[in-house]
Parts: C-alpha cells; structure tokens; sequence
C-alpha cells in the first residue's frame, strides 16, 4: 500500500481515484497544476475556482480551497474574492463552452480590466458534462450530438482562438499561452510562468489547454492522442502569446 | 488528514521500478500509446473501474524514460529510477 | 401474472444495465403493453452504479420511479448494496453468483455491452456508501433469492460481451411479461445491420439469450417454486 | 420534405425525443438553444430531423442568446423554439419578459431539474414559481404541465397554437423524468386530425416600402412615463385575462363522491393517479385534480372541485410551489383540511401517498 | 477614515443616497454593480465615498459579474453588496440562486422600475413576483420592502446582519420613488446606538495548510443524485423557517375598531396611512397593515388582523404581486370582503384610496 | 416650410426633431446611415435593431421596420431575425455598454460564427443614456459617475479596442472597421461597404464609430471636437482593419 | 396655514424647475419640518416638460407624488397644459405672464439656473400632446390665477439667468410655509462657494428672491385677495 | 405618408444659400465650431429646444463648403450651392 504514488501533494488522497473519465485530459492538466502548486508552495494561499462543466468533478480534487460556481461564471466569482483579499491567488477553471460561449463577456472583460486572476480554459472541443455537443472550439467538420452531421463553419463558424482573441485585447502584465495536454513539460513551463504572474501581481494570465475528450470522442487511446495532435494541433498553435513586460520580481 | 492509500504493484527492471496502482488505473490506455520502447500491455490485474490495468510486459524494454508517469491523467504509474540510473542521466 | 411489473437493474457501468432495460421495455410496448423504462442518471463519476427502473403493466403506469420491485436484478457486489431499498417480501432478487465480469475494452463491439462510459451530466446515479461483501448483504427479506452464474457461463460457454443477454434471457423468464420472441424481434431491430454483417453475431446473441432462460428456469426449478 | 408522414403511429421513445417530433408536428420551424441536462436531446433529437424536414437549428452562446435569437425567428414570422432547464430556466427569463410585454409567441420547453442553482440535472417540479411568474412583470405567459410522452407531444403542438393565437410566449413544462424515460405515445399529424394548426404570421419585414406603401413597424418595450406603461399593462392584462378563460385546462376524475382529493401536477399527477385507484380498489373514497395550465391556473375548476371535497392532500416534487398556485385560487374559499407531500427534487410515487393517505386518513 | 461619525444627524437626501451611507454605516466593504436607472446614485454616491471610507468598488460588465463577483466578495469574508432594478434584477436571479443553495449572505438592493422588459425606469412594484420566488428554487432569501428614506437606512443595516447572521442572501426593495426622491431621514452609526453589526466571515482562505493545519473549504452547489439534493434543501427549508420567526416584521395601525383594513407595502403604504388618516377624520373606521418583509411574509400578523376586521383593501402599484402573497397567507382564512387598486408601473394617491373607500364602503 | 431639408429620404419626419440631445453624435452617425439606406435603397428590406441605451431613441427614427430590444440583445436579436429571413438586411445599432459589457458575449460569438448581420457601436466613452457612468471606452483618467476621481486604468482596466478585438477574432469574409463622427465621408465610406458586406453575404460586419456626448461630459461644441479629435483619437485609431477577401459581387 | 402644502412647479428643461422644487424642500426639512421633493423622470427626449413635486408638513409625508396641488407654478405654454390635471378649485395657480424665458446657452453658470440637458433616463417626463397656446388653456377651476412677469423683469431689472430666483421667491411667498431666511440660507449652502467668488452673485441672487416676493405680494394684493 | 414639415429661414449668399430650420436646431453649436470661414454665431431667433438658433452671421465669407450641414446632428442646416458654383466646383 502506498499513499501518493506519482501523484502531487497538494491533491486531496479522499477523493482519488478522481471522478474524470478514464482517460481524460482533465486529469493531466490537474496533475501539471498540482506540481505547479507544490513547487511554488502555493497551496495556502490559492483559491481554486471550478465551473460548471467537466471541471466540476474537480470541486473537491485538491487539498485547496475550492469554490465550485455556476457555468460560465467562475472568472467572476474569483475577480470578487481576488479583488476582496488580493494577497490570495485566484485560479478559475473551465471549459472552452464556459470560456468561450456561456462566461464569454466576463472572459472579455476580465482581459480589459487586467484582473489579477488566473485562468484555465480546458479545451476539449466540446461540451463534455453534456454529453458531447458543440462548443465555439469543435472543429469544422467534427461530429457532435448537436452538429450530427459535422460542424458547418460556413452556418456555426470557425473553432475560436481563446488565447489569440485575449492576447489581441490584454494589457501590459498579461500573459497568455496556449499548451498542450500532448507536451506535458511546456505546459508545466506555462502554467508556472502564468501563477507566477500574478503572484507577482502582474495582471491577468491566461492559460487554454489542447485536452481530450475520448467520451464524447468516442475515440480510442491511439485515435485520442491522433485527433489531438493532429487535428486539434492544426487549429490550435501552442506557444506564448504575451508574457508581462516588467519584471516579475515576486519570492 | 487524508489517511487513504492506494495498492501497488511493483515491477523491478534493470534500470528502475515500475509501479503501478490497481486503484487508480482506469484502464484508458494513454500511457501504452506513449511509451517509446513498447513496454507496456493489458495485465490480468481489474483495475478500480473493472477493466484490466497497464502492466509492463516487455519490461526488459524499459528505459525509464517516465513518459508514462507523465501522462497518466490518474498519477497511477510511478517510474523510480535506479541510482545508478540518475547519476548516468545526470553526466549526461 | 400481475397487471403491473416493476423490475429494477443495477450494475457496473460497462455491463450493459441499460440496453438490459431498455430491450425488456421495448419489447413490452411491442406487445401493445404499457411499458415505462428510466435510467438512474446525474452528475456522476465513473465506475458508478448504473440503475434502469422498467415497468410493464397492462395500463396507464403511474411515477417513473418505484420505492419496491417486484423483480431485481443485481450485477455486482456494489449493485447489491445498491439495490436493497427496493426489495420487499415480495420480490424476487436475481443476482450474478459467479465472479463479477470484467467488462472488456476493445473496439469493435459484438454484443450490446460494451465499455459504455457516459458523459457526466448522463450517467447512472453512484453509491457513496462503502460495501463490504455482496454475501454478507443479500437481502434477508426478498421472497425469492436465486443465482445465476451468467459471468461464468458466458465467458465459458459463449463469450464474456454477451453477458448481458444471458441477464436478459432470464429476466424475462422470470418476469414473464413478454414473450422471447419479441425480445428477439427488438434485439433484431437494434442491431440488425450488425446481424447482417457478421450472422455469427446474431447466434451468438440469441444463444446468449436462451441461455438466460434456461439458467433461470433451473434455478426457479432447483428452488422448487415452478 | 418538410412535414410529417399523414399514417398515426405508436413510437416507444424517450420524452425529449417526443418533444423534437411533436415540435415538427407542430410546424416549428427554427430551434435555437443552449445545451442543458435534461433537455440535451431534445436538441440532439432536433439537429437530426432538421435538415429531414428543412428545418433550420442554432446552437447559441448562451440561454440569453437562444431566448433573443428566438425571439428574432419569431419576429421574422416564423415558428421558433428553445428548451432549457434550471439555470437556463433562470436565464430565459429576461427574454421572456421581453416576450411578454411585445407580445412575441415564442415558445419555450423546459425540463426540470434539481433547484436552486445548479443542483442536480436530474428532476423536480422546482421550476413553477419561475416559469409562472419569473421575470420582472406581471406572468403573462402561458404555461402547461405535462404529464406523459402523450401530452408532451399533444401540448407541444397546442403551445405552438395558443402562443399565435394569443401572442403570448407559452410554456410546456416538463421535467427530467419525462425527459430521460421511454414509454409509448401516439404520433400524429395534427392536420390529419382536422386541428387546424394556426399559421404564423411576420412581425417586421413584410412586403412594401414603409413610409409609403404602408406604415414602417416600430416596435419597443421601452416607454417614456408611467402612464403609457400603465395603459399598455392594463391593455395586455385584459387579453390575458380573456384568453384564460378559453385555455385553461385541467384534469379531474372521482371527485363527485371523494372524501380526500389529491392535488398534484406533471408527473406527479401520475403517481396521484395510481394512488388514487389503488385506494380506490381497497375502498377509499379518493378523487384528485391536476392543473395541466399552471399559468393561467384553473381556478373555477379548482373551487368547484373543493364545493364537493376540500379535504386536500397536495403532491409535489418541490417545497411549496404548486401550493402557492392552488392557495391563491382557493383564496377565501374555506377548506376542511389541507396536507401536503413536499419533496424538493425527488420523485413521488404512488406508495408514498397511499401510504400517507392510509395513515393520516 | 473608515467609519462613519458618531453624532446622529438628520439629513436631506435621495433614497439612492441614503442607501449607500446606510451601506457604510453596516460595515459594507464592496460594492459591486452595473448601473440601471433608477438606482444609479447609489453607485454614484459609493464611489464617491469610498475612497474616503476604504471601501471598494467595480463596476462589472453586466448584472450577472455584478452578482457574482458580489458573491466573491462574500466567500472572502467581506461584507458586499450590489443594487439593480427591472431587467437587471432578472439577471440578479442567477446569482441570487447560487447564494440561496451556497447560504451566502449577498445583499441587494433593488430600486423597483416599470415591467416588464425595459418598461419604464420610473417606478413600480411589480419586483414583488422576482425578489421573493425568483431563481430556479424555492425562495429562500430575505426581502426587506422599505417605505421611506429612514427605512432605507434602517433596513440596509438590517439586511446586512439579518444576512450574515442567518447565512441568506437579502435584499432591500425600494423603488423610482424612494430612489430619485429628497426628505429628511436621521442617520446614525448602529453601533453608538448599541446595535452590535454581525462580523463577517471569511468562507475560503482561512489561516493555515490545507489538508494539514485545516481541512480544505470544498464549496459546492451540484449535487449528484437527487436525495443529496433532497436532504440539502430539506436542511435549508428548516433553516429558513427557523429564522422566519426571528425577522418577520409588519407594522399595522389601527385595526382594533378598523371596519376596512388597507394593506398595502413599500411606499404605497404612505399613501394608505394617509388615506387611513384622513378617513379617520371623517369618522371612517379605517386601519392600516403593512408586510416589511415580504420573504419571510408575515403571515400571523396577518391572520390576527383577519381575526379583527377583514374587509380588505389591497393596494398596489402592480397587478397583483402583493395580493398573491396575501392569499397565500390568508389561506382557509375566512374573509369578508376583498378589493383591489391594481396601478402597475404607477404611482398610488392617498387621493383615489380615499376616494374608493368613500364610494365602496 | 419645408419637408425635409437635409435630411435623408429614410428618416422618419412624424419623429423628427429626434429624440437625442443637442449636439449629440446619434445624430450624425443615423444621418449618414440614412444616406447609405438611400443611395443602396435598402429601405424595403431593412431591419434596425436597436439596444437599450441612447440607441433606444431611435426606436422610430427610420422609416424602416425597427425592433427596439434589451440593453445588449441586440445583436442576437437580429442574428435570429437575419436567420429566420436570410433575404432581409439585419442592422444592430448599439453603444459601447452594450457592444462591449453586457453584450459582448454575443458579440464575440456573432463574430465567431461569422454571422451575416451588421452591427454598428457607437462609442461615447460612457453610458449616455443612464446618466454618464463609465464604459469599457471609458478614457484613462476620464471622469464619469462612476469614476468621479477619473478612470484608474490599474483598477479598472484599459479602454476595449472593439474593432481590433473582433478582428482578432473574425472569419474570412468579415468587414470590420472603425469611423469616426469627426470624419464623416470616411465613415460613410465604412458605413457603406458594411452594408455591402452584408448583402453580399459574405460575413460579419462590424464598424464602431467615436461619437461624443456633450450631455454627460458636460462639454461645449468647441471641447466636444477637441475631446473626440484629440482624446479620443489618440487610442481609438479611425480606418478599416478586416475587408471581405472574396469579391464583393452584390447588386 | 394648512399642514399640508403640496407645489407642483412645471417648465422647460432650461428653466431650472428642479431648482426651485429642491431648494423649496431643502428650506422646509431645514425648519425642522417634514418635506419631500420629487422630479418627474423618464425616458426622454430633450424639451420635454420638466415637473417638480413638493410637499412641506408638519407631519409624515404620504405619497410622493400627488393629484391636486395647492399651488400651481407653470412657466411655459406646455407647463400650463401638461399642470392642468392637478388644478382644484383650492389650488392657486401662478404663471409667467412675461414671454417664455429662453434659456441661455453659455458656460458659466450665474445662477442655479443653466441650459441643463440630463441624460435620457433622468429626463423629467415629457407632453405628446399638442399644445395651441398657454392663454386659452388656463386652467378655469383654479381658485386663484395669478399672473407674474418674471421673465420680463429678470431681463430688464436684473439678468435673465435668476427668472428662476424670482419664481421661488414668489412661491415662498404664496406657500407662506418656509421663512425666506430658511431659502437663503439654502441657497448659500448650494452657491457659497459661488457666492465667495463673485459676492455680485450673491446679490443678484437674493434681490431676485426678494422681487420674486414683492411681485407676489402685489399679484395677490391686486386680486384683492391678501 | 407623413406630412410633417418644418419651418425654413433662408439666407442668400453670393455662392449660395444658407438655410435653417428654426424646428430642427437644438443650438448645440457644432456647426458653428466646425465652419472653415467662421461664418455662422447665435442669432435671435429661438429654436426648438427654446435656444437661440445659429445664423449665417458672416453670409458674405460662406464657401458653400457644406460642412456645417454634413456635421450638423438634426439635419437643421441646408446648403445650396449656386448653379456657377457648382458647375465650377466640378470643373476644379
Ligand atoms: C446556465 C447554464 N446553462 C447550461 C448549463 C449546462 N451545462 C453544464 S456543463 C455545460 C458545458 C460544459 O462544456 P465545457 O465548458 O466545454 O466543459 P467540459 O465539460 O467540456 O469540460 C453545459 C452547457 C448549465 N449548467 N447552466
Ligand atoms: C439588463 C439591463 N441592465 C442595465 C440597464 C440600464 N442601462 C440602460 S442603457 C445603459 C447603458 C447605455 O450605454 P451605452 O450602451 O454605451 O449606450 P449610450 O447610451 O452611451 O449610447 C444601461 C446600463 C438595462 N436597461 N438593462
Ligand atoms: S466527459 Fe470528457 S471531459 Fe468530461 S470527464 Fe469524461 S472524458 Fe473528461
Ligand atoms: S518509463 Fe518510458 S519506457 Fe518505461 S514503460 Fe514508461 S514510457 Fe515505457
Ligand atoms: S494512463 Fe494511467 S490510467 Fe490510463 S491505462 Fe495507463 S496507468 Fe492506467
Ligand atoms: S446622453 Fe449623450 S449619447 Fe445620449 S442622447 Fe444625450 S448626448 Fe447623445
Ligand atoms: S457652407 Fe461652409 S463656409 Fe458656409 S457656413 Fe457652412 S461651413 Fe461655413
Ligand atoms: S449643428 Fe445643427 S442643431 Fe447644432 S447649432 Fe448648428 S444648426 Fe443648430
Ligand atoms: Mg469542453
Ligand atoms: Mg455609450
């Protein structure tokens, strides 16, 4: 018997094995914050923000803080708590549905107003809780339940580019990066540089992560890595899209 | 305060151990993708969904690489390297 | 035969607990049956209890869900824990007494069980409780226990994805409210192209589903209630 | 093909799938929606027959947009639609007030579940104070509560037809139980059935150069002083309260010599319903009586029924909100007793009220 | 600076200036808000207190951030508020249901203005329906209807310890009027006057290592199955009813020899006193009642009253949002006599309730 | 006596003096769309939309089907209009709140999904029509009601870039630009090809406008050219930034 | 003096109506007294007629806003009309008989008065009725009409900008409910530092009140009715 | 279908004529800022919102440029260049 295994600190053992599907991308990108937030030792003073959508299976995953919100609504939740005691980290996690359709307005505007948060966008291509519809970053083409016959950019549009459109409206401070459930080291490197920004008080960091969905894939481990990489990967371009000018001076 | 744990299953190599947790492999199968030297395969072990668990079959194969580890979204495998290993890696 | 049967189905998520009811109520309302089939569903994690409530009656069917079942059928040791508030002194409690079968992860599926994960917001209610062993709770107040080793038999005697339709077969058995050959028919309606595509299938299948029946046909005679 | 085949037929499906066909029996012709658990196949259900029946789908950024963007379908004279649930019944409501005051016949299918916020996905009758009197007017909409795949199929097509009717935003209010289940129902088309199915007609847009062939429609919901509201209010009150009296609808049955009568609406009324005959068989004289139209409420009905029986036992999968709706209309109408099952968010069988019936008398 | 002075002093204001020192004096830390007519000079007034008083303020990108970043604010332990009106308090909902299901003491203002839709930005009652039973559940808020710029004051200080002490989200309900009107009211600082203000707490980021020094705050509002829901709101229900006994409040006038009692809420109410009041006069038997709380309703209050006299005049600037809560109290209450000013969207004279008094007895 | 003198053959004489204040630039941003709706006549199939906010006094502006909507609905109003009836011409005209706060999460997703609508923002820094609070245009340092000691760019963010946002964020086919009232044959150079886009069908159309509002900066004619020239455009750059790429074969 | 006085002043937007009403309240409250004041608002178009509602009392004040007034204050041709509905027989009913005051468009503002544009939501509320002329619309069932050249008087005996300062004065005079020290000392509060700045403001302010009583007091002497 | 009509003030000029609508001038002054030539001021004559309305003050130093009535919000403004005006417009 043995307690952790290869699993971070700062994950709550009750409630592992966790309630995500075998296989999802959820559980990769929680393993990455969590080595992120005991490398930083920053589990005291975070508050972990879960949405509505698959990360609220997340609600009670860490030895943290955790507020689980409503969908679309976890940017703001977090904006009020960071605003009520800035020496708190705020992260707020979500899927591209609350991202980019449903909390959409708060993203925009938490990105004008440089809010000291931290965001997650966890990007599977749809709406996972749900069953399997579309979401603004299913691609052209891409069967699901509410686009059977594949989505039709010309009548739903094209897939949306979260980081591009908040690193086109940021401000001076932000950063914004894109990684990958499929290169675990860079998105470790992201995530670190994004907490460390705000704790340096920086502005506003924002994080989507390429992550897999194989339930409502309905793909297999070979098919699941593939679609990422490959598909997901001609879309969605991983690297930096801003980083804070000033230095981060932070401990 | 959490006094929960988890079983292991431990399968020594020539160049470290591969540990596995029945408790916590649900079976998805991301890690047998990703390995580079094929090592890894279906055991006979059900794994806490009920499925089989990852088990490294061609262990011999095994370079320690911890790219499994890595990717396991259920931190059920842990790589230890053998010290010899380390250091090896370390001069490298 | 009662005007109204109330079956509750419970079991691992890969052992196909919903297609089980699913069938049964199909072919209920194919006889010209009222029949009224719901799953167990919520925000859930996997590896949850997957639970179909089916009634079939001859009139109007009143709430979906029901506090008592007339039959139960319990998969797992999990199911069992799960399973015994709807049992009463007139219920009769089936359950799985050979080992609990694995459910396979492959890609191609033969029967309609299969590795069936769902999404969060769709899948079958969880027990939170700790269950100990399934011997030690099996309920103590059901009119009629009986065990089917359908694991055991279908991994030997056929193959271990039609585990499910052995289930089937001696449920309706049991039940007696619909006739095999519309199970057949609904089986055939679901997975007719499959059928044409491989008829090995279809054998398979509908082996399974006689197997079922004469395992609960022993079972009731071994009990000495028929 | 746009239109349903002529034969009837019995189909075993779930109720959301009855809900996308009863909606292109109905002649909807634009769904426009946000996904939400329990009413997500409805939607799925939809996308699929769309391009069968050349019916046109958006799947909106959110409950806001899919009550506005309907509201433009229907602006634009056409049949259009949405579902939601919970939260999304929550949000709706701002397009629904705005529905009210112009008078726009969207219509909506709501599939309840769990309550407040998030809760569960799964089932309640938590959503009727919301679907009745949410917004911030007056409960100009119509609402009916169904009770079977049959109704939702029936009621879905009389929503379409009394929202055109009338011009006021109509409701069917189902539940997640109804939803996820699968039980018979008869499929039709209503035309073949003689029910002449009202025809939509174009709020902007028509034919004409405005200005000179014929007015330019200016429509608002904004007015300047409190005097053009208060006229404007009074106005719409007077229609809704006349369109009341020949829409609401409620189901009653043994109430003529009934000791006790159960009150209970949506699927609950089924669990009534059983209880009711299972008593009935064991020699208890038991009636009851079910608002199937939550807004506008049966209220002659209703204290006809408690003239011959007021000795009540109100059934609901909610704390109190059909209570509401069922004091209101029995205001000073004296009541020999009243009880009540409140189960917020669980199912109601009909055990449970036999039981209480057989205990508390 | 951070504290209001010490002496009481007497004051010329709007109510919309009123509530926000009111908001200071009750400790109020943040205000969050999107503006609406007609409640804008609250925000108007905040930001220009509160870099005097250490207070903080954002204005959010809609009412939905309004509320929710109002609710982050809480769960840091501090105590916030916002203010809306009309389409805005729709929006509140959303919010609102979150706090009532997470028990987090929001507090809201809300500045009645014509419904629905945009409709006026004037005044109303027709809020009524919204800040009592909005929201997907059942209810389960506190709502403080206030007559006159001391009551604004008073019950803002209320609002905040009724909120924080029973753990519900509250809300003071003015309107247009109160708003955008100037008289006198005395302000004062609670706790010269040896009111003791609830302490806020903080709900997540507590001292210490979670999982080692602490369990971590795991803080949920979804639940998986529906008897988890079910013990929840059971648990809540009871908690609710609890408290309602503790802070139902009415005030009534005058019902002992009260041949016609005028019920009537918010600021409608002075125009019943006064009608009352004049009628005395001459020789009229009037009385007067009046529900401070709306949720919880006080509806033994209202019972004693029915005991005494029930010829009833009910009196509002909507149609019929009071009366339903009234009925609803008044159930299998014998009553002699009901009539109704219905005047949604306007305002309401002691003039025409004399007048009706004087033409129907 | 005369009938209409300068103005356009579209508007409305019954409404006329129009309902918004001296000086006020919906004055001249409705007359040059006039002229366009003239000189394309586009009068016969042409819905105006127009939100809660100033834009509301325009509700009978045009001898043109109008829907006055929701302070932020505006858009998904048309979008479901325009769907419903892809012959008619769909024109949603808003301020900034609007556009960018209450509603910009259905501008975002208009924009992703590249719907065939047009939408016009007119910017006055500020919302006008609820007394002079600050907007997400709000200026640096600019005093408002609600920012009675001038915006605080760290508290409260920096002004939203509209048209560069959806830029970053349009599809192929998409018009996007920003005009200004200081420059009115430019804008009715912008304001033209966005109609045309639109009967083209070949995407979005966006333009934001920088209009003034003497009534709530409290300026005089001479101050409300300087604020709009000067300080306004030094962040809010006049010009096209996304053009249709295929040919604009339309009528 | 009756316990109750309910004022309704009426003009255009320029006039500084909402001046006159909230410095009238302010001097009541400052007595000690019960007042309350109230602007008409709404959704507006520029022009509209603005409306002012004030009620001074010995005791608690009902509602807000009123339907008949015990006095009348209109200063232009719509103001009369859009008043007519709170004239009584009881009510003393005072217009400005000079031309209507156009106000002045200029920066510095020299008194209270001053071409106020408010934003659309905080418009007092508008006519849509047409209106012929102010004369053939007098009210008929006023108790008193009473006719003060205000504007005329402010433009040839001081400046235009206090025609609302002679209005006020005036109606402290009709009212007879607040001391006109109580008004000055409002006003002073309002315009002090104005008033340091440029003492002649002060002066000019206070010898319009003042006129404003005299003409009044003559008015009603004329009548015959003091 | 609409009958409205609106008072007309003409003022002929040398290059043209200048025309105002004493019903459509708010007197917001944006013509008067905006006029290349300063020929426009405030003149006695009241306009709809009781202001006074803006006047061609210095008729004889209009170009005919059009710009106050391109700026002008309530269209309250009319230039009317003469027919040699214009013909010499469109010859430079
Ligand atoms: C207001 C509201 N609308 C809709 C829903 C239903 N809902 C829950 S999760 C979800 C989508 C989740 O998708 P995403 O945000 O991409 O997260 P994922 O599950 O894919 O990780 C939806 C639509 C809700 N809970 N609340
Ligand atoms: C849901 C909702 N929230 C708030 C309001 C109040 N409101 C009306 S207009 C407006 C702001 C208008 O500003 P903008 O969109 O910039 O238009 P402008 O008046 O400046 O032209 C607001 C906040 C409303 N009507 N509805
Ligand atoms: S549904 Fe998809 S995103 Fe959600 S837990 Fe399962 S695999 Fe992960
Ligand atoms: S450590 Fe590397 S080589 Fe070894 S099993 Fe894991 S992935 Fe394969
Ligand atoms: S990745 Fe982890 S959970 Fe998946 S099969 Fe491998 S060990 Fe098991
Ligand atoms: S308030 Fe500003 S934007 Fe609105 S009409 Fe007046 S000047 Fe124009
Ligand atoms: S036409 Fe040109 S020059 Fe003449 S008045 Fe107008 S702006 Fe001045
Ligand atoms: S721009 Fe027009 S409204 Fe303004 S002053 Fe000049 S003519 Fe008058
Ligand atoms: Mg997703
Ligand atoms: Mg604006």
């Amino acid at each position: 018997m043995v307690e952790r295994l290869a699993m971070p600190k700062s994950w709550r053992l009750d409630s592992k094995p966790h309630k995500f599907c075998p296989g999802c991308g959820h559980g990769m990108v929680l393993k990455v914050l969590g080595e992120v937030i005991d490398e930083l030792a920053i589990q005291e003073k975070l508050i972990f923000g879960v949405d509505i959508g698959c990360s609220l299976l997340a609600w009670d995953f860490f030895d943290v803080d955790t507020v689980q919100t409503h969908h679309g609504r976890t940017n703001p939740v977090m904006v009020g708590i960071k605003r009520a005691r800035p020496e708190l980290l705020c992260i707020a996690y979500m899927g591209d549905g609350g991202a980019y359709a449903i909390g959409s307005q708060h993203l925009v505007n938490v990105a004008f107003r440089n809010e000291k948060i931290m965001a997650i966008v966890v990007n599977n291509c749809n709406y996972g809780m749900t069953g399997g519809q579309m979401s603004p970053t299913t691609l052209p083409g891409q069967k699901t339940e509410t686009s059977p016959y594949g989505r039709d950019a010309k009548e739903t549009g094209s897939p949306t580019l979260g980081p591009e459109m908040v690193a086109a409206i940021a401000s001076p401070g932000a950063y914004v990066a894109r990684g990958s459930v499929t290169n675990l080291k860079q998105l470790k490197k992201f995530m670190k540089k994004a907490v460390e920004n705000q704790l340096a008080g920086n502005g506003f960091s924002f994080l989507e992560v390429i992550s897999c969905c194989p339930t409502n894939w309905r793909t297999n481990a070979k098919q699941t890595w593939a679609f990422m990489e490959e598909e997901m990967g001609r879309y969605f371009k991983t690297g930096e899209l801003l980083t804070a000018e000033k230095d981060e001076g932070h401990s | 305060m959490s006094k929960k744990t988890f079983r292991k299953l431990q399968y020594e190599g020539t160049k470290g151990c591969f540990n596995i947790s029945p408790d916590l492999c649900k079976g998805c199968g991301l890690c047998k993708e990703k390995c580079p030297t094929d090592v890894l395969d279906w055991g006979k072990e059900l794994g806490v969904y009920g499925t089989p668990i990852i088990v490294p079959a061609r262990l011999e194969q095994c370079i320690v690489c911890g790219i499994c580890e890595l990717v396991c979204p259920d931190a059920a495998i842990l790589i230890e390297k053998k010290e010899k290993e380390k250091k090896k890696a370390k001069e490298s | 035969m009662a005007k109204l049967i109330k079956i509750a189905i419970a079991g691992e998520g890969g052992q196909g607990v919903q297609s089980i009811g699913d069938i049964l109520a199909e072919a209920g309302n194919e006889e010209g049956k009222e029949a009224l089939y719901i799953p167990n569903f919520g925000i859930e994690q996997r590896g949850g209890v997957s639970l179909a409530f089916v009634q079939i009656s001859e009139e109007q069917i009143g709430s979906p869900k029901f506090e008592s079942a007339d039959i139960v059928i319990a998969l797992s040791e999990r199911a069992v824990a799960r399973t015994l508030q709807y049992v009463t002194k007139d219920t009769l409690y089936v359950y799985d007494n050979s080992l609990i079968a694995p459910p396979e992860v492959a890609d191609e599926v033969i029967g309609l069980q299969a590795y069936d994960t769902v999404a969060p917001e769709a899948q079958a209610g969880k027990i939170s409780r700790q269950v100990k062993s399934a011997q030690e709770e099996l309920p103590k107040n059901a009119k009629r226990l009986i065990g089917i080793p359908a694991t055991a038999i279908a991994q030997k005697e056929l193959h271990p994805r039609v585990f499910n339709m052995i289930i089937l077969g001696a449920t309706v058995r049991a039940a007696g409210i619909v006739e095999m050959q519309t199970i057949e028919k609904a089986l055939e309606s679901k997975l007719g192209k499959k059928f044409t595509d491989n008829p090995k299938l279809r054998v398979l299948n509908f082996s399974a589903l006689q197997k079922g029946v004469e395992l609960m046909d022993t079972a009731l005679r071994e009990e000495g209630k028929v | 093909m746009d239109k349903l085949s002529h034969e009837e037929k019995r189909a075993f499906m779930t109720g959301n799938e009855a809900v996308a066909w009863a909606a292109v029996a109905a002649g909807a012709e634009i769904m426009n929606g946000y996904p939400i658990t329990p009413q997500n196949e409805i939607m799925h259900y939809w996308t699929r027959l769309a391009p069968k029946f050349n019916k046109k789908f958006l799947q909106t950024e959110d409950e806001l947009s899919a009550g506005f963007t309907t509201i433009g379908g229907v602006l634009g004279g056409k049949k259009a639609f949405s579902a939601t649930a919970g939260p999304g019944t929550t949000l709706f409501q701002e397009p629904l007030s705005m529905a009210e005051m112009m008078r726009i016949p969207m219509v909506l299918v709501v599939q309840q579940r769990g309550g407040p916020s998030t809760a569960t996905v799964i089932y309640s009758q938590q959503e009727v104070n919301l679907v009745t009197f949410g917004g911030n007017g007056e409960g100009w909409r119509i609402v009916y509560s169904t009770s079977s795949h049959q109704e939702l199929y029936d009621y879905t097509i009389k929503a379409f037809d009394a929202a055109w009717k009338y011009r006021f935003p109509a409701i069917i209010l189902g539940d997640g139980y109804q939803a996820k289940m699968r039980e018979s129902l008869l499929m039709y088309n209503p035309e073949e059935r003689g029910i002449l199915l009202v025809q939509p007609e174009v709020f902007v847009g028509k034919p004409g150069l405005p200005g000179r062939d014929r007015p330019a429609d200016h429509l608002r919901n904004a007015f300047s002083v409190e005097e053009e509201l208060f006229e404007a209010a009074m106005n719409i009150q007077q229609e809704y309260d006349k369109m009341a009296a020949e829409i609401v609808e409620a189901d009653e049955q043994q109430i003529d010599d009934a000791k006790v009568v159960i009150i209970a609406h949506g699927v609950v009324s089924r669990a009534a319903v059983a209880a009711m005959n299972r008593l009935r068989a064991k020699g208890h004289k038991v009636g009851y009586f079910r608002p199937i139209t939550l807004r506008p409420f049966p209220e002659k009905q209703l204290q006809a029924v408690a003239e011959k029986c007021s000795n009540f036992l109100l059934v609901e999968s909610a704390l109190g909100q059909l209570a509401r709706l069922f004091k209101e209309a029995l205001f000073n109408v004296p009541i020999k007793s009243f009880q009540t099952i409140y189960k917020p968010g669980v199912g109601i069988t009909a055990e449970e009220i036999v039981e209480h019936i057989e205990s508390h008398g």
